[in-house]
């Protein structure tokens, strides 16, 4: 009964069946409601596992809701960008294998299950985001997914908690509302909600440029902000500093792609329709995304706080993505597209590091850990695993996207923005460097803390896996690359490129 | 100062808003897309094909059904969202419960009296929701909302029986549930999720999947809207 | 231009309000406010996509009774 | 184009928004608020939206006032 394309349907509902339901199976059991989160994730990810091994073989392909054609109903569709549910599985699974021990310490007892449950529903929300082919769907799903990040950021409870989530809240409904009005414009104008649809309608020329060009503007600078650019960013050191580590860990690595995925999205649309000249919004792209990695990577200098410090490299290597987005050529698109899935890796790696260190010994700044690399050698080898590889130096997963970013900065006439971004990797190695220098090379501030030993083993296992993992796809970075290559070049086709 | 520049800001993100909504198809005028293109076959087609005569909940139930899925999963996060930042279930019991308000005795049978009306009124509006304007979203806030009345004017103690705590998570997650529960029975009469069977042999079965998708969303959201201003009010 | 402003008058106030609440967002300071802000915002983007589908509903996003339930999430402790 | 009805009620609309928003006290704010809804709920109505209008006037006019008053009774009535 299972036919293909159903799992496109399962990837989307197993997690949210398991999210309601979490509540009331565990019924307040912490354990019953980790082991049922960790199997809703198993079962998750088989599905994508599925998916993403068949848009491998035959390209893209959509199931509609109810079996109603594309216009009139609701449609999923999955290409090679979608596949991106493949890391939120990975990384998902990871997380709540780790957050189990976690949130046993950081958090009170009665809060566990709806953690769990805000997680699952996060995951929903970021698969359905992914999947989906229609723009009012895309919406839905992406207020699942704010919504029950603003949760995670203030779960703890704590006052200063409270008013980051508030900051992110306040940010996020914001941009989501622009993305609606936006959504609506585009109705307006068109009479669908369709993506692939809408692309077509507006290409045929009928419809004003005015809104199309002001519902472009709304769609980008929403998720702009969820995706946290540059002048944009404010709410984002926070959130991500203040939120438990595995939800660092999914919000920095995974979240934030979201609204890069967005971005992709609208460009699907626009591309397509040859409607409006494009290259002053890429234009714009490119320059925020360059004060993005320089901003990001400054301001994460001056961080003493190590979770602090790991946010604003977020925003510094988003601004690669973006730069890679706007300058349009190939190679850049797919160096941007797959360092959403390696950034995810290593982003996921140092946070989930850093929030052991942060478990076992108290502490949180680059002062207090010092010399924390003989107490917990493992933890502090995964995280400098993931400091080279986020700068980019040869073997690790962050070179090649970087390398083919810059490659597409040449290729698109633009040598600046590619010594830009060499600069910015020197700048990301200057404070990595501080990072590994006090972790090995200083005099520990608490002694005590030498006798504390590593994580437990459900804690060090995701770590050391995801770091492994950085390495691995460092070697086998090919294969990303070729996978995304024929949605790349689909996208950029009606450029002429 | 800041209340000036932020003015600035607006005026400077209203002009092009308003040239986009003034740049869009005439209002009302019956030739816009948005009446031509897909409505236009929600509205021809709505009534014999999805089994509801309201069109609009054809519509939101059947033809994008999915949203709707995703909109009561959406209710449910709120839900979440509240019980994981605001309040702890044991903590509630622990702390010393507020001062109830005094409620004058008028006040009180009057409620009484009218309990049992709003209660009618609200399964009315969840039942009738596939012929007349209403449903699952709209019965379910009534009901939320007596739930409200009755707590404020008759005593936590009393709303809190209407409510039990055995099965509270179960109605929490009502509609969501129901909802995907209808939905795997039309993945297997028709080999779609949320398909509904269009044979006309079959229309009786079509209206009863939408009735019970109604029904899961009303009491789905009362529930959740019940427990957010239990939690609200005893933090 | 004018004419246009004048046909699509419902569309324009529903922009007018959008701005209101937007003003009333980033320019207050007390949650409530913050929040009755963001109501405002919705409805005029709810009214926007109703006013543009008068005859059958436009009801896809208005289906959202999202503003009572988004609302209350993080204030009351934020605030006491 | 649009009757004298729409127009008087787009007024009151935009009036009810900009006295919620300037009122520094919150619970006049909140009840302008709800009084903001239901004109809205008005509006829907008379654009054929019974269905949106119904669940603005439950949910808009009825729930979020009661939460807003829930959390001004646990806080502050003055907007400091």
């Amino acid at each position: 009964m299972v036919s293909w394309p159903q799992w496109l349907s399962l990837v989307a509902l197993v997690p949210l069946v398991g999210a309601v339901t979490t509540p009331a199976v565990s019924r307040g059991r912490s354990r019953v409601a980790a082991l049922w989160a960790l199997g809703v994730m198993t079962v998750t990810s088989f599905a994508a596992l599925m998916l993403i091994l068949r848009v491998a073989r035959e390209g893209p392909f959509s199931y509609p809701f109810g079996g109603w054609k594309s216009p009139i109903g609701i449609e999923f569709r999955f290409d090679e960008f979608s596949a991106s549910i493949g890391i939120v599985c990975l990384v998902g699974w990871l997380a709540v294998l780790y957050s189990q021990r976690y949130v046993e310490h950081a958090l009170e007892e009665p809060r566990i299950p709806y953690y769990y449950t805000l997680l699952l529903l996060n995951f929903t929300g970021m698969i359905g985001f992914a999947v989906t082919g229609d723009l009012f769907n895309l919406f839905v799903f992406m207020e699942i997914l704010s919504l029950s990040s603003y949760a995670l950021v203030a779960i703890s409870g704590e006052r200063t908690a409270e008013m980051a989530g508030f900051k992110y809240l306040i940010m996020g409904a914001i941009s989501s509302l622009m993305v609606l009005f936006s959504i609506g414009l585009l109705y307006a104008s068109t009479g669908s909600l369709n993506m692939a649809d809408i692309s077509s309608r507006i290409g045929d020329g009928a419809v004003g440029p005015i809104p199309l060009a002001m519902a472009l503007a709304g769609l980008t600078v929403g998720f702009m902000v969820k995706a946290a650019l540059f002048p944009l960013h404010i709410w984002l050191p926070d959130a991500h500093a203040i939120a438990p580590s595995p939800v660092s860990a999914i919000l920095s690595g995974l979240v934030v792609k979201t609204g890069l995925i967005g971005i992709l999205r609208v460009y699907q649309i626009y591309y397509g329709a040859k409607v409006l000249d494009l290259s002053s919004l890429n234009t714009m792209l490119v320059w925020l995304g360059a004060i993005s990695i320089v901003m990001g990577a400054f301001f994460a200098i001056f961080q003493e706080d190590i979770k602090m410090m790991l946010a604003y490299s977020t925003i510094s290597n988003i601004g690669y993505i973006v730069m890679g987005f706007g300058l349009a050529s190939p190679y850049s698109v797919i160096g941007g597209s797959v360092h959403i899935f390696n950034h995810a890796l290593i982003k996921a790696t140092l946070f989930l590091a850093a929030g052991c260190l942060i478990h076992k010994t108290g502490y949180r700044t680059l002062y207090d850990l010092r010399g924390v690399g003989k107490a917990m050698p493992l933890t502090t080898a995964a995280l400098s695993v993931g400091a080279i590889s986020i700068v980019g130096i040869p073997p690790t997963a962050g070179f090649l996207c970087k390398w083919y970013i810059a490659l597409g900065a040449f290729e698109a006439g633009q040598p600046f923005f590619g010594v830009a971004l060499i600069f910015g990797a020197l700048f990301i190695f200057v404070y990595y460097i501080r990072m590994v220098n006090s972790f090995y090379f200083r005099q520990p501030v608490h002694p005590e803390f030498l006798e504390v030993g590593e994580a437990p083993a459900s804690m060090l296992a995701p770590v050391l896996i995801l770091a492994s993992l950085c390495l691995v796809m460092g070697i086998l970075g090919r294969i990303p690359l070729s996978f995304i290559e024929p949605a790349a070049h689909r996208l950029l086709a009606p450029l002429g490129g | 100062m800041k209340k000036a520049l932020v003015i600035v800001l607006l005026i400077v993100a209203a002009v092009p808003l308003v040239a986009a909504v003034a740049g869009l198809p005439p209002h009302g005028s019956p030739s816009n897309p948005t009446y031509t293109h897909v409505s236009a076959y929600y509205l021809e087609h709505g009534a014999e094909e999805a089994g509801a005569e309201n069109i609009v909940t054809d519509m939101i139930l059947n033809y994008r059904g999915f949203d709707t899925n995703g909109e009561v999963t959406v209710i449910f996060t709120s839900l979440a969202a509240v019980f994981g930042v605001l309040l702890l279930t044991g903590a509630v019991a622990r702390k010393p419960a507020a001062p109830e308000i005094p409620v004058s005795m008028v006040v009180r049978f009057i409620a009484r009296l009218l309990a049992p009306f709003i209660a009618i009124f609200a399964v009315y509006v969840i039942l009738n929701g596939h012929i007349s304007p209403g449903g699952g979203f709209q019965g379910g806030t009534v009901l939320g909302a007596l739930y409200i009345t009755v707590s404020i004017v008759l005593g936590r103690d009393e709303a809190r029986r209407l409510l039990p705590r055995g099965p509270k998570p179960w109605l929490q997650a009502a509609g969501p549930l129901t909802f995907v529960g209808v939905g795997l029975l039309g993945l297997v009469l028709t080999g779609y999720y949320l398909g509904f069977p269009t044979t006309p042999a079959l229309a009786w079965l079509r209206t009863a999947m939408i009735v019970v998708i109604e029904i899961g969303i009303g009491v789905g959201g009362a529930a959740v809207l019940a427990s957010v201003y239990e939690t609200m009010e005893a933090d | 231009m004018l004419l246009a402003l004048w046909t699509n008058v419902d569309y324009v106030a529903s922009v007018v309000l959008f701005c209101i609440g937007l003003y009333c967002v980033i320019a207050k300071n007390n949650l409530i406010k913050k929040f009755i802000g963001l109501n405002i915002m919705e409805t005029s983007v709810f009214a926007f996509i109703v006013a543009m589908g008068v005859v059958e509903g436009g009801t896809h996003p208005s289906w959202e009774p999202a503003p009572g339930r988004r609302t209350p999430t993080p204030y009351p402790r934020a605030l006491s | 184009m649009s009757s004298i009805f729409d127009l008087t009620l787009i007024a009151l609309l935009i009036a009810s928004a900009l006295l919620a928003v300037r009122s520094k006290d919150l619970l006049a704010a909140t009840i302008i608020f709800s009084t903001y809804s239901l004109v809205m709920c008005l509006v829907w109505m008379h654009r054929g939206s019974p269905d949106v209008a119904m669940t603005e006037a439950a949910v808009g006019a009825g729930i979020t006032t009661i939460l807003f008053l829930v959390a001004i009774g646990k806080t502050t009535r003055l907007e400091r």
